[in-house]
């Protein structure tokens, strides 16, 4: 890999202060130096935005239930799958590509890492084989914990200790990153048909409610020092009225410092905002909330949430909300898949049209931008479209579009069939900020990174960092007045540098990259009653043995390991 | 001293049982005793160890006998005649692990070819239907702890899934369920009298072929309409009571097999089951599960999904994109249509499992076979490729029925010299990239496994 | 008593036809397990045939000789078996509706006894199928 | 008009997949740059010249072109698929995917068609003079949208699923159908001259089905609610009229729910 120079870009890096500074970026080995000698390779960068692999914090791209979307939808590839590039693998799929297209649209977008937004524990070896087939982008996976038989039987008793070292066995066990909340006991009580719609609703049989299992996930996650907070999906999600809900989980992270040796600041990330800031009690008086939900979050530093943004395609829901895609389905009827994960999840499948011509579509789609100019600190609301939920991953140069251009937003919303109620519903059409290359790059860089405590590998330049850098065709002196330009430019970056490696040149894959598999080791004193617990279950309920359950090492043949000390 | 090794996977059903326990020679190359397996694993672990096991490819000579040859041979042999071929068909996977199906994922795409799994001839209806209409489904653990209506429709595990009522369905006792079989009730739908329905506490003797008007009934009363005196053979009395109990059941299962997928109709069968479990859910907790035949057959259809998009039947002829519709690309259709000229049997027995026009269309070109074993696909083949037996001598990542993937261990050396599939297909890949002048393409940068190394997982 | 009765046959698994399977296809078990048709006593009352008697079984596509057993597990009158194998797949219709399974249950066939016709065996007939064949007639 | 007038003169090994043969492609073309036109069997990259004579000339629209195919096109995909205009005539069977995504103009195949004829269509004419296989009409894998309009009319027989998830346009069979008709439909119509063996209507939320002949059976999700008259492609008839499928879901409308029709010819 030897060395690299990127010359005479403009350099956007939050994390270093940089907006658009004319400067260099060195490489040495896959590492941002300060500098290199004179037999660099050089790229001249001069007139064009240079700025550090993305970072993705949520998105389904890897694990059963995005397969199930991929198997279920074969007419999500005819006619929808570009040609594979020569001597490439061949790229299928629109809206649940395939796991090369996944890690070719990735770097051809300029992204360094994505986080699989919800592992079932059971199936982790599938999640790293799809990790595994997908080039070049570094990924994590986050295991779901909040509708867990352990969890939620040892948190019934608060028994913060014994939760921990059961997290940081089933981490291990998994090859997971952190503690993600999936609809806090709903989805263990839709193994019965049922839901928890507020963070006040018992779980069936286990006696334990929302909140105690979102105040109890805090505990632990800041107990044991993870470098990610919890990474909550909450109850009650694409429900009108839902914002009380929402405000009402957020706010159980009042008063909580984060505990971590990894620059992090936050204690909750609540992700797909978009999805909870609902207002109204039916369809029919549905409005947007976003300013009453982003208020909240301007105020709280605590904090992090990422956008969900509706992109107005047709797409595949998922989310291991197992009761809300049984809802969902019961509106659109159609195709419907469901896996119930004994003992630790669930998890929907269900096509999705967001559709111009329907008001709450165009609702939704003006929310999710809402939120993203309501904020106030970027670094703090990232963005993402709950891939694919709210819309494919590569639809983020337009989301980009539409944060920096009122513009295109308006061009969009007249688009709409219900422009009009779609403007009275909500404040889009009267925002006029428009986000910054800067605020841009706080929002897909810097701001992830750090909320996952990856700050001091991603989401900046500075030397000791992976070196991981973009390069746009924009030209901060000169930005496009057009601003389907902006989108084209972060579509299909000139040059993508992955760990060192050029994998893009002029928008076209020419390297396969050497991806990487992130995951959390957390090191917990033996405890005996968790070891004794988790053998009973497996002998008792699981139908697999507990053997055959820790994810091998050959899965994940380029492991990036975090060591924590829960124990310290 | 003899090893026992415990949490072993069976290579045989699609139960795929993780708990059978093998006792190893010292010398770790014979197998001495299994124990918990059924009858029809047992015979694997103890066939693995016959004397007269392969141990090299078999190339067919002008006058119709088997000549052995060296591996690079065979591998220069189906590289080529890949190569050649306007449009090979690869089948099979009835018994590979998921690292073989990936590596003959990448030789399918390189050498434009169409990639096939049993389900063509088993559950490929059931694929078609979860196209149409979706999968609510459940592991088999939720089965186990939760369910008590329990129907089995058109499949009978106590013959082709032999453990799956003691491990899953009908007998344990979890954790919803401690009462065991006293807990659920047991419906069995078939034409025949089953041992499985022999177990059952109630028997739906239905007219073969008529299983749609039979669910249409189920789902016409559970809205509330009324339906005729008799349906598909069983009285209207014994519908409305089966209907009930489904009804007021907390977790209702259903299972379906070949009963469904092999006769007219096939996946509107599935489809329409699909249509009653989400009809059920308005009522009550309901799933569904197709009762998948090998042990790994789920495997190709998950990794072919995220590599390809689609589950079976991909054709790769085109090189740049996948294409499927199973009709036209599935193996049988492009047998007797003859639209393939070359066809490569991994895994499986198509000789055996083909209706026998299908074979004889498929012998008209090149035809070879990888496989560990001695079957009829290997005795008509011009090329049989012997390889490791996965789960016995190969360890690898497994998909049971339900989906949940189960990292298979080897238990035993499998024969020096005999290569994985996985190995094997990666030498065949590199071969083609060679034969062709073009770079091979590895995510990971790795260089094929010589085949005299055993890995160690 | 008829010289030839029609009846809807299916094809499908049993523990037999899998053990013998896993033992090798060449086998005697397997042999056993698979060359056999599974009727009603009412229906080999009907054709005058005895337990054991070997049969022709034909249907759209072809006909292959197996012994005709009374059902290890019960079929109702009308209704025939032959366990899934190299047996079946002789006369299995490979019409698959432009779904890709062919028609392996529910087709009518007609059998008719052949006492003094010899049962192949499984290599014979997928060898002998493609031209393989060098063992006796 | 103008017509591009083509003979087959050589039969690929296996299929030839030919999305190219459409008025849409071959308007503006010479027969040259026609028979240039990419064709592929398998993996092998062909031309259309290889497999057909080419002459006459084509129109500057879709609009203005005929294709004339004077012979058997039994192994050759895709005739006529997302045509939007224009007319194609094949003197002689054709194979899969005949006038599959057509949106506009005629198709007439003057021998069999093989399965998928009409796949996913949205408007325009397709007439068959010979039979059909199976899936008229019906909709690609996983699709929720079938055929969304236009007509399709079969002289002969054809085999099962006949407008599968449909939702506008209309099937006509002239003799018998098997198995499978308009199954999970939600509009359009389907008309059986001949008999049906069974499965009318599975699933159907709403459309129309008549048959003339007979259905074998029955399915037990479809109520008798009394005898009309009605005229069909121009012959007026008596039928008993069926709704259904009452075990599957149905949109309201003031109230009332919308069923899909079964008419059976009265006998």
């Amino acid at each position: 890999m030897a060395e690299l120079l990127i010359k005479n870009g403009f350099v956007v890096d939050p994390s270093q202060k940089m907006n658009g500074d004319v400067a260099d970026i060195a490489i040495r080995d896959g590492t941002i130096v300060e500098k290199v000698g004179s037999d660099a390779k050089v790229i001249d960068a001069k007139g064009k935005v240079v700025m550090p692999g993305g970072v993705d914090i949520h998105a389904h791209v890897a694990g059963p239930k995005v397969n199930a979307g991929r198997l279920m939808r074969p007419e999500d590839k005819l006619f929808k799958s570009p040609n594979a590039q020569e001597h490439y693998r061949v790229e299928m799929g629109f809206s649940i590509p395939s796991t090369f297209k996944t890690g070719y649209d990735y770097a051809r977008m300029g992204y360094a890492f994505v986080m699989e937004a919800a592992m079932p524990p059971l199936h982790s070896p599938h999640v790293h084989e799809e990790i595994h087939d997908t080039p070049i982008i570094d990924e994590a996976a986050l295991p779901v914990f909040a509708n867990n038989w352990f969890v939620m039987e040892y948190l019934k008793k608060e028994e913060i200790e014994n939760t921990a070292a059961y997290v940081a066995w089933l981490l291990s066990a998994t090859k997971g990153y952190g503690i993600k909340l999936v609809n806090p006991g709903g989805t263990a009580a839709w193994a019965w048909g049922l839901n928890c719609l507020s963070i006040d609703d018992p779980v069936p049989f286990y006696d334990i409610t929302p909140a105690e299992i979102i105040a109890g996930l805090i505990k632990t996650n800041e107990y044991l020092g993870l470098p990610h907070s919890i990474h909550i999906h909450q109850n009650s999600l694409g429900v009108p009225g839902n914002y009380k809900v929402t405000l009402d989980s957020l706010k159980i992270a009042e008063g909580v410092k984060a505990n971590n040796k990894f620059d992090r600041e936050q204690v909750m990330h609540s992700t797909h905002i978009q999805f909870h800031s609902y207002g109204g009690d039916s369809w029919a008086n549905f409005e947007s909330k976003a300013k009453e939900v982003m208020d909240y979050v301007n105020t709280h530093r605590n904090i992090t949430v990422d956008l969900g943004c509706v992109t107005l395609d047709e797409t595949t829901t998922m989310t291991a909300d197992g009761p809300f895609e049984h809802h969902l389905n019961s509106l659109n009827h159609l195709k419907w898949a469901n896996t119930d994960v004994e003992l630790e999840t669930a998890a929907g499948v269900v096509p999705y049209v967001y559709d111009k011509d329907i008001k709450v579509c165009g609702i939704q789609w003006a929310i999710g931008l809402e939120l993203g100019l309501y904020a106030k600190d970027p670094s703090r609301t990232f963005i993402t479209t709950d891939h694919p939920n709210a819309g494919p991953f590569t639809r983020y140069p337009r989301v980009i579009k539409w944060l920096m251009s009122q513009k295109a937003r308006e061009a969009t919303l007249d688009s709409l069939k219900y422009c009009s109620k779609v403007i009275d519903a909500t404040d889009l059409h009267g925002i006029d900020t428009e986000r910054t290359l800067y605020e841009i790059a706080q929002m897909t860089r810097t701001g992830p990174a750090k909320a996952l405590g990856l700050s001091h590998v991603y989401g900046g330049l500075g030397p000791g960092l992976d070196a991981n850098v973009a390069v746009y065709d924009l030209d901060l002196n000169n930005m496009p007045t057009d601003p389907e330009e902006i989108e084209k430019a972060f579509s299909r970056a000139l040059w993508f540098v992955k760990s060192g490696q050029v994998v893009v040149k002029d928008g076209e894959i020419t390297h396969h990259g050497n991806k990487r598999t992130v995951w959390v080791h957390a090191k917990v004193r033996e405890n005996h009653q968790v070891t004794r617990d988790i053998q009973d279950k497996f002998l008792k309920n699981y139908t697999l043995g507990i053997g055959n359950y820790p994810v091998w090492d050959h899965l994940a043949p380029n492991p990036y390991v975090i060591e924590v000390d829960g124990e310290a | 001293m003899p090893k026992l090794i415990t949490q072993v996977g069976c290579p045989y059903c699609g139960a795929s049982c993780d708990d059978l326990e093998v006792l190893v020679s010292d010398d770790g190359k014979k197998i001495l005793e299994t124990r918990n397996a059924c009858v029809i694993g047992s015979e694997i672990f103890h066939h693995a160890t016959n004397p007269n096991r392969l141990k090299k490819p078999r190339l067919r000579q002008p006058d119709g006998s088997f000549k052995e040859i060296e591996y690079e041979e065979a591998i220069d042999y189906t590289a080529k005649a890949l190569l050649n071929a306007k449009k090979p068909l690869i089948y099979g996977f009835g018994s590979t692990n998921c690292e073989g199906i990936s590596a003959v994922g990448r030789v399918a795409e390189k050498a434009g070819a169409v990639l096939d799994n049993c389900a063509s001839i088993c559950h490929g209806p059931s694929f078609l239907a979860i196209f149409d209409n979706g999968y609510p489904s459940c592991t088999l653990g939720e089965v186990k702890n939760r369910a008590d209506v329990i129907v089995f429709w058109g499949c009978n595990p106590m013959h082709a899934h032999p453990r799956h009522t003691s491990r899953y369905s009908i007998f344990p006792r979890g954790f919803f369920t401690s009462r065991g079989q006293m807990h659920r009730t047991v419906i069995c739908v078939d034409p025949r009298e089953t041992d499985t329905a022999k177990l059952a506490d109630m028997h739906l003797m239905v007219k073969q072929g008529h299983d749609y008007d039979l669910f249409n009934a189920f789902r016409t009363v559970l809205r509330g309409h009324k339906i005729p005196e008799e349906v598909a053979g069983i009285e209207r009395a014994k519908i409305l009571e089966v209907a009930e109990k489904m009804r007021n059941g907390r977790f209702v299962m259903i299972f379906f097999g070949m009963g469904c997928t092999h006769t007219d109709g096939r996946n509107h069968n599935v489809d329409i089951a699909i249509s009653l479990t989400r009809d059920l859910n308005d009522h009550t907790k309901a799933s569904i599960m197709a009762m998948r035949g090998h042990y790994n057959i789920a495997g190709p259809g998950q990794v072919w999904s995220w590599q390809f998009g689609f589950p079976y039947c991909v054709d790769l002829s085109k090189g740049t994109h996948a294409h499927m519709n199973p009709g036209e690309t599935s193996s049988i259709d492009l047998a007797m249509r003859d639209e393939i000229d070359c066809f490569v049997n991994v895994g499986t027995d198509a000789g055996a499992h083909f209706p026998i026009d299908a074979v004889k269309h498929l012998k008209k070109h090149p035809f070879i076979t990888v496989d560990p074993n001695i079957c009829m696909a290997s005795e008509i083949s011009d090329l049989h490729i012997p390889v490791r037996i996965v789960g016995v001598e190969e360890p690898g990542v497994v998909y049971r029925m339900d989906n949940v993937p189960i990292q298979f261990k080897k238990v035993i050396d499998g024969p020096e010299s005999v290569p994985s599939d996985e190995e094997l297909f990666d030498r065949i890949y590199v071969r083609i990239c060679e034969l062709t002048q073009t770079e091979p393409i590895w995510v990971h940068g790795k260089a094929p496994v010589p085949a005299s190394t055993s890995r160690v997982k | 008593m008829a010289e030839k009765i029609v009846l809807n046959m299916i094809t499908q698994r049993s523990i037999e036809e899998g053990q013998a399977m896993e033992k090798g296809k060449t086998t005697q078990e397997y042999f056993k397990a698979c060359s056999v048709v599974e009727m009603n006593p009412d229906d080999m009352k009907r054709l005058g045939i005895l337990i054991n008697t070997n049969v022709k079984v034909t249907s759209e596509v072809g006909d292959v000789i197996v012994k005709a057993i009374t059902p290890t597990q019960f079929c109702p009158p009308g209704l025939a078996h032959i366990r899934q194998g190299v047996w079946a797949n002789q006369i299995v219709p490979p019409r698959t509706q432009s779904t890709g399974v062919p028609q392996y249950s529910g087709f009518p066939v007609t059998i008719e006894p052949a006492r003094n016709e010899r049962i192949k065996s499984a290599l014979e007939l997928v060898q002998g199928s493609v031209g393989l064949w060098k063992g006796g007639a | 008009m103008a017509t591009i007038r083509m003979k087959p003169v050589k039969t690929p090994d296996l299929f030839l997949e030919c999305f190219c043969i459409s008025p849409d492609v071959f308007a503006g073309k010479t027969p040259t740059e026609i028979s240039r036109l990419e064709v592929r069997e398998g993996k092998a990259r062909n031309e259309l010249g290889d497999f057909f004579d080419i002459a006459g000339s084509s129109g500057k629209t879709a609009e203005e072109t005929d294709i004339f195919i004077d012979g058997d096109c039994s192994r050759v995909k895709y005739i006529g698929s997302k045509m939007t205009a224009g007319s194609v005539t094949v003197n002689g069977n054709a194979d899969m995917y005949v006038g599959g995504w057509m949106k506009g103009g005629s198709i007439h195949v003057r021998g069999n068609v093989d399965s998928f004829c009409g796949l996913a269509m949205e408007g325009g004419e397709i007439q068959i003079d010979g039979n059909a296989q199976n899936y008229v009409g019906c909709a690609y894998r996983g699709d929720w949208r079938g055929m969304r309009g236009g007509t399709i009319r079969i002289n002969g027989s054809a085999g099962n699923d006949i407008g599968t998830f449909m939702l506008g346009g209309t099937i006509i069979i002239e003799k018998d159908a098997f198995i499978h008709i308009s199954t999970h439909a939600e509009g359009g119509t389907v008309v059986i001259k001949g008999d049906v063996q069974s499965r009318v209507g599975g699933q159907m939320v709403k459309g129309d089905i008549y048959v003339f002949g007979t259905i074998e059976h029955m399915l037990p999700g479809f109520k008798e609610i009394g005898t009309v008259d009605k005229n069909i492609l121009g012959q007026s008839m008596k039928f008993r009229h069926f709704i259904g499928d009452l075990g599957e879901r149905h949109p309201k409308k003031k109230g009332r729910e919308i069923y899909g029709n079964l008419y059976l010819r009265a006998s």
